[in-house]
């Protein structure tokens, strides 16, 4: 994905609220993306999928999956994709299920819509369900949404998006629903999965615990631009943006991860439709200089292996900020 | 209710009879009229439609004109009204009146069968006139034998009314619809609501309220075998869609009273018959009380108002200015009295005269629901009475009230369409006469008038009578008791393939028995 | 603001069922609901009574008109009691009701006819051309609802939102008098001038007399459905699940019918019902404009003659229609949403 | 303590009453323009009518000059009696706005009376209320209010009661689910839990949530009112003539469709215009005041 972005559109004119966002994913690998609500995370997996209501749409930039472009390639390109080449799983299990539908048609319904026989879809469906630690499949497929459990719902959502077996799994934020146990059990499940299969993961949210647990890099997005892109380790060593670093600040322990000491970063995040010139992180950034008020700096290779886009490096901040 | 309440639905005394306008006159041997009798099969059915629907099918208590219009088919009075609104034979082929005036003896038709296939006989003509006396029945035309002392059947085909005092309107009373003739084996039965059964030329076939009534033809019908096999009578709430369906063909004969409505129909390819109606519209007054009182306010009004221009608001000036007695043998002159023709000065000098030469307020009870046209003639009236200073306000009341405060004579004035006859005693009896029973609606009494009535009523003489009701009249203008407005047309319009049908001034569509289509 | 007011379309579509989740607890649920239309039927049944028993004049007055004035103190007496109006009007209520828990609505004082066989008569056309003015209605408003929320600000959306303006701004005394005009004077058509004709002896002439008025009714159905169906599938397409939907690759054509229509279908349900009612009044001007013989004509003629048993029994009937819909439409639910069913 | 009770009261931060930032919202939806100008232009219409702006005097006849087509002299044509179309209309309209008016007040103040006792007070008077609204539900509104009518007697008055009763269930349960709602939102216990008393609640907090559903209820209500008025006075139950009632000129009409078009065509457009011009007025404050879902 290179030069993403994704604007609001009204009366002809597109608010951006997504800005040049090129992030890339290989195969068998596990990409953590964190940032704040409406740092522009699933705004950024749903471009991805085709999946913005207008008056969303992707203005720009180019999506390209296994050397296809899809952007370009008009809906019935997108179509095809969804499902068989990237699947999805979605922020709410709660509400992300049909509730008017039974389980198993639910599941089988990607596979039904790309031209797989009922029969087989079924079987397929009940070996996902199985798959997903839903043992009694055949039981569950006839069951409509509200009869299951959260944690439960969030299997049948996975199931549904490996039922296709696509390349790339998307998930945002799947866990910020489910209590504390039942995520590890989700995180540890779709770890699981992804080795079998060699997915591509892409995981989004903003619980840092979550992206240590499993992430293999991850990017940090701030304002609806990526600011820095590094290997988990050397992110959590050393951050090279001062709002990475701020992120890790707030985690008193890892092992207590908590959105309320997100807070302790001084202000509010901006409002993606009236953002300072500059750096748009300045206003709330103690690092910042004269010149991060006027010009937005770029994503730049630092020595650690990361990118970051930050035009003060780490050996200059103040004390106070460093981790 | 433009739709639901017919026109003419609370008139009073709609005097209809079963008019056999050829039969009456010559008898069973006047078969030979018209092309194919004989062959009866040779007409194909009529379809008649009208805004109103048949209501009830009792003949005793019918009060809606297409009940007349329509029962008058199947059952038969005694005697009838001919094209001069003269009494004419009808199941009695005819009556003598003793010398003193207290008898009057019917000769009975000869091989009149009812329906049930009975035939008739005075037994029937007694046991009918006793149920309409019997105050159980409920029939308001129960005071057409008010005179009746006792009915007497000398034999199967004579008939006697023996009368308490000479009562020359009783052969008229016993021309209407309301007098027919029913079987005594059905009062017995207790049938008669629902299930016709008379000695006309078509007997009952069916009946949904709000929808249609229909009618066949009576093979053992007395007179001439009528030709149509069965007529039915359609209810169309819109005289419009009336219109369209006699264009359409699918009704032959259309019931109409909107002159803007047969105007519209002129170019078509129908046939348009026209008849002055049965009715008078009047302004009543109650004169006992209030600024009514006073005679000369009343001349003052009569006086304002141009009879013509509310003939033409109302109904486009298709009818005619009247007086008490619009139409037959004592039809009076509708362009005598002080007021004839409106006269300002003369109003202004009444005005003077009364004391009030600054005019006076007064209010008039109209219902639009009916009579349609009741507002165009109030608005009217209002606009010609205005001119002399005369404030009239308008009080357009639901028929409910309107019948409610009528019978109770609560109003100072209404405008009124009341059902005429070709008798002025039973027209004027009524309001005017010694113990009337709408005296409190009349809102006027004079011994005068009740003496007139009464001499004319009892007298034998026919020249007599037309003198005595022509002082009764004239008494009634010149005092403007109420003031006599006019008498509008019921149209007919009928296909071309409808052959033989004439309206009757009665109403009746008795002529469709003789008709072919 | 929105959550306060009244739940949100999420919260509607999630909100956990209303009813325990045990079927012999929905049928407790469906019992109650139908001991409350009971009882709304005594209420009614009273209510119509006393209604009837303000206006004024009676029975006499208004069978006879003026010419009640002619008759005597004996025959008044006489007919006071035939008509049953001599009564303290309690009796008269009691054996009204005494009637009905036999059978027997009374007798209809104007025709002579039992008001059960004036009902039988009129009652089948009145649900023809209910039930053929909401076929029409929903239809229209399904179906153009549908493509108007498929497409929004695009033609079909327009032309929905015409539809459902003209739907809801014309009366339909205005349409169906535009319609009997424009047929009588341009056409010289007037299909009902043929008397009507059942369905059982002449369906063709039938349909012909019943398409126009149910028309003019279906028309404010379909507006009112067509805004329903707009509304809620625009907002059910916001909804995650459909996102999810879509996100598995299935066509628009299968997320708009499978996922958002259906979820639709319950606000659809309860619009559908709430419009039946007022289509049952409509049956009274239209049933009037197209002269057909059917309940509504009934029940103003009835008005009218002061026939009370007759108002009374058709009002009745009008309120029991009403009152089954309403059971009719809880019942879909059920058919409708697991949630309710479970 | 209070203030900060207020602030976390949604209404109030809302500025429902200010009137100019209301309409300044309608009008920049283009129903809610639309219906305005609608409205405007019909209401108007119908006024000027009240200040002598009407060319004839409604009811004035000239009998000789009847159903004369659309002239300069009388843009609308003349009726049977010779009355001016165009007259009547606006004095219909007058009417019409005058029935719907006082009806709507009826059955807001009613509606909203029971509406909030229903659903503020809860036991055996809500139910008491929720059973007559049932009741009144069953019936069919256009049936109650001929009834209502003919039981009554005509006239504007007991048009306006009937048409007003007739929509008071809808005002009822209208009212009473936000009522309900607001009654347990969490705000309102707040200030329960403050001692604050159920009528200061009521007033402060249960009310102004209601204020915005209302507004657009009352729109659509009077929208609806002018349609059954019509509906009414079509049947003939309207007030009696010559009051010039646009539903009986549109019945009226019908019947001389043939001869005179513009009998029907003048009255029915002024009917369905203002109930259109309501009806997208009532939109267009629903949309504006953003109140979701209850379409239709």
């Amino acid at each position: 994905m290179s030069g993403l972005s994704v604007g609001l559109q009204r009366r002809g004119v597109a608010i951006p609220l997504v800005h040049d966002v090129s992030l890339d994913v290989g195969a068998g690998e596990r990409l953590g993306i964190v940032g704040e609500s409406g740092s522009g995370k699933s705004l950024t997996m749903l471009a991805v999928m085709g999946l913005l209501n207008p008056p969303l749409c992707a203005t720009g930039g180019s999506i390209v999956l296994e050397g296809k472009e899809l952007l370009a390639g008009g809906d019935a390109a997108l179509r095809r994709a969804r499902g068989v080449a990237m699947g999805m799983i979605y922020q709410d299990p709660m509400t992300s299920l049909n509730p008017m539908i039974r389980i198993g048609t639910q599941v089988a319904e990607g596979l039904r819509a790309h031209g797989v026989g009922r029969d087989e879809a079924r079987e397929r469906s009940r070996k996902a369900l199985i798959e997903v630690g839903l043992t009694d499949a055949h039981k569950v497929e006839r069951l409509y949404p509200h009869q299951l459990s959260g944690g439960m719902r969030q299997r049948v959502m996975i199931a549904s998006a490996l039922v296709t077996a696509p390349k790339l799994l998307i998930a945002d934020e799947p866990t910020t629903a489910l209590d504390v146990t039942i995520q590890r059990q989700i995180l540890r499940l779709v770890a699981k999965l992804q080795k079998e299969r060699n997915m591509a993961v892409v995981w989004a949210t903003h619980d840092l615990g979550v992206v240590a647990q499993f992430a293999h890099r991850v990017a940090v997005m701030y304002a609806g631009r990526v600011v820095e892109i590094a290997p988990t380790r050397s992110l959590f060593r050393q951050p090279e943006h001062p709002y990475s670093a701020a992120l890790l600040g707030s985690l008193p322990s890892r092992a207590t991860p908590g959105k309320a000491r997100m807070n302790q970063i001084p202000g509010i995040p901006p409002d993606p439709t009236r953002l300072p010139v500059g750096c748009p992180f300045h206003p709330r950034c103690a690092q910042a200089t004269q010149r991060c008020r006027v010009e937005s700096p770029a994503l730049t290779e630092r020595r650690s292996g990361s990118m970051a886009a930050c035009f003060v490096p780490p050996e200059n901040w103040t004390r106070q900020n460093r981790p | 209710m433009r739709a639901g309440t017919p026109r003419r639905a609370f008139s009073v005394a709609a005097v209809l009879t079963g008019t056999t306008l050829t039969a009456a006159a010559c008898g069973s041997g006047g078969a030979a009229s018209g092309p194919g009798s004989g062959a009866p099969a040779q007409s194909s059915n009529v379809v008649v439609g009208a805004t109103s629907s048949v209501q009830k099918l009792d003949p005793a208590v019918i009060t809606n004109f297409l009940d007349f219009q329509a029962l008058g088919l199947i059952y038969q009075p005694l005697v009838t009204l001919n094209s001069s609104l003269q009494v004419a034979p009808d199941l009695a082929t005819g009556w003598k009146t003793s010398s003193n005036g207290l008898s009057i003896t019917f000769t009975l038709r000869k091989g009149v069968t009812f329906d049930n296939g009975s035939p008739l006989t005075s037994q029937d003509v007694k046991a009918t006139f006793e149920r309409i006396l019997n105050p159980s029945t409920g029939a308001a035309a129960a005071s057409y034998l008010a005179s009746v002392n006792s009915i007497a059947t000398p034999n199967p085909q004579t008939v006697v009314l023996n009368l308490s005092h000479p009562d020359s309107s009783l052969l008229y009373g016993l021309t209407s619809e309301n007098m027919a003739i029913v079987p005594t084996s059905a009062i017995t039965a207790g049938t008669l609501r629902t299930k016709p059964d008379g000695t006309g030329p078509y007997k009952f076939v069916s009946f949904q309220p709000n929808n249609s009534f229909t009618v066949a033809r009576n093979p053992s019908y007395w007179g001439p075998a009528p030709k149509i096999p069965t007529i039915e009578f359609r209810t169309i709430p819109n005289e419009q869609s009336i219109a369209s369906a006699l264009q359409a063909g699918t009704v032959q004969l259309g019931l109409l009273n909107q002159p803007t409505v047969v105007e519209q129909l002129g170019s078509a390819n129908l046939n348009i018959k026209k008849e002055l109606d049965l009715n008078y519209r009047a302004l009543m007054m109650q004169d006992k009380s209030g600024p009514l009182a006073n005679l000369n306010a009343r001349l003052a009004i009569a006086c304002s108002i141009d009879r013509q221009a509310i003939l033409q608001a109302a109904v486009l000036g298709k009818g005619r200015v009247t007086g008490p007695v619009p139409q037959g043998p004592f039809a009076t002159n509708a362009n005598s009295g002080p007021c004839a023709k409106p006269s300002l000065s003369k109003a202004k000098s009444y005005l003077a005269k009364a004391g009030m030469p600054n005019g006076f307020s007064f209010t008039v009870m109209t219902s639009s629901e009916l009579d349609s046209t009741s507002n165009a003639q109030a608005v009217t009236m209002q606009a010609e009475l205005a001119k002399a200073g005369i404030h009239m306000s308008i009080d357009n009341v639901a028929s409910s009230d309107y019948i409610q405060r009528w019978l109770k004579g609560n109003f100072t004035a209404a405008l009124a369409e009341n059902g005429a006859n070709p008798s002025p005693y039973i027209m004027y009896g009524r309001y005017f006469g010694t113990g009337a029973s709408l005296a409190v609606p009349s809102g006027y009494s004079s011994p005068r008038l009740a003496q007139l009535l009464l001499q004319a009523d009892q007298s034998t003489s026919a020249s007599t009578q037309k003198q005595l009701y022509a002082q009764f009249t004239d008494n009634l203008v010149s005092n403007a008791v109420w003031i006599w407005l006019f008498d509008g047309y019921d149209y007919y319009a009928m296909s071309k393939s409808l052959h033989g049908f004439a309206p009757s001034p009665s109403g009746s569509l008795m002529s469709l028995a003789t008709a072919s289509a | 603001m929105a959550v306060i007011q009244s739940p949100s379309l999420q919260e509607k579509v999630f909100s956990q069922p209303r009813s325990r989740p045990h079927w012999r607890q929905v049928s407790t649920w469906m019992l109650a609901k139908v001991l409350r239309a009971v009882f709304t039927l005594i209420g009614v049944a009273v209510a119509v009574f006393i209604i009837l028993r303000m206006i004024p004049g009676n029975q006499i007055t208004a069978s006879l008109g003026v010419s009640a004035g002619l008759l005597t103190a004996a025959q008044v007496r006489a007919l006071d009691h035939f008509y049953g109006i001599g009564e303290p009007v309690t009796l008269q209520f009691w054996h009204w009701a005494d009637g009905i828990l036999h059978g027997n609505l009374g007798l209809s004082v104007q025709s002579g006819r039992t008001v059960t066989s004036l009902i039988g008569a009129a009652l089948p056309v009145t649900v023809e051309l209910a039930v053929l003015s909401m076929i029409i209605g929903l239809a229209l408003g399904v179906g153009l609802g549908t493509v108007a929320a498929a497409s929004p600000g695009r033609i079909g959306d327009w032309l929905g939102q015409a539809v459902a303006l003209f739907g809801l701004g014309v009366p339909s005394f205005v349409i169906g008098s535009g319609l009997v005009a424009v047929l009588a004077t341009v056409f010289h058509y007037f299909p009902s001038s043929r008397g009507y004709a059942p369905l059982g002896e002449n369906p063709w002439l039938n349909f012909q007399q019943l398409i126009f008025p149910a028309l003019t009714l279906g028309i404010g159905v379909a507006a009112a459905v067509l805004r329903t169906t707009r509304g809620a599938m625009l907002d059910i397409s916001r909804l995650p699940f459909v996102r999810s939907a879509t996100g598995k690759g299935l066509n628009r054509r299968a997320v708009v019918i499978r996922h958002i229509l259906r979820n639709a279908l319950v606000p659809i349900v309860t619009m559908s019902g709430i419009q039946f009612g007022y289509l049952l009044g409509g049956t009274v001007i239209v049933e009037q404009i197209f002269v057909l013989p059917g309940l509504g004509r009934l029940l103003l003629t009835a008005i009218n003659e002061h026939d009370y048993a007759v108002a009374q029994g058709v009002t009745l009937v009008f309120a029991a229609g009403f009152v089954i819909v309403n059971i009719i439409t809880d019942a879909l639910y059920a058919v409708i949403d697991p949630r309710v069913r479970s | 303590m209070t203030t900060g009770l207020e602030q976390l009261h949604p209404a109030s931060q809302r500025t429902v009453f200010s009137k100019g930032s209301i309409l300044a919202r309608l009008w920049r939806r283009p129903n809610g323009k639309a219906g305005l100008i609608i409205l405007a232009v019909f209401v108007l219409l119908g006024l000027a009518s009240l200040v002598g702006l009407s060319p004839y005097a409604p009811n004035a006849q000239n009998v000789f000059h009847g159903l004369k087509g659309p002239s300069a002299s009388h843009l609308f044509g003349t009726d049977a009696y010779g009355r001016d179309v165009l007259s009547r209309v606006q004095s219909g309209i007058v009417l019409s706005l005058q029935i719907s008016v006082v009806a709507v007040v009826i059955c807001t103040a009613l509606g909203t009376l029971g509406g909030v006792v229903a659903g503020y007070l809860g036991s055996w008077i809500s139910a008491a209320i929720m059973g007559v609204t049932d009741l009144l539900f069953a019936i069919p509104s256009i049936l109650l209010a001929l009834a209502i009518v003919t039981a009554l007697g005509h006239g504007w008055f007991n048009s306006a009661m009937a048409v007003g009763i007739g929509y008071t269930p809808i005002f009822v349960r209208v009212v009473r689910g936000p009522v309900l709602a607001v009654r347990q939102a969490d705000y309102v216990r707040a200030g329960y839990l403050l001692g604050y008393s159920r009528t200061r609640l009521l007033f402060r907090h249960v009310l102004p949530a209601v204020w915005s559903v209302l507004a657009v209820q009352v729109t659509l209500a009077l929208g609806w009112a002018v349609l059954t008025e019509a509906s009414l006075s079509f049947l003939g139950l309207g007030p009696p003539p010559p009051a010039a009632s646009l539903g009986l000129m549109v019945s009226e009409g019908t019947n001389l469709a043939g001869v005179a078009w513009w009998l029907l065509v003048a009255p029915a457009v002024a009917v369905v215009a203002l109930v259109v011009g309501f009806n997208l007025v009532g939109d267009g404050l629903r949309d504006a005041l953003d109140l979701a879902g209850d379409r239709g």
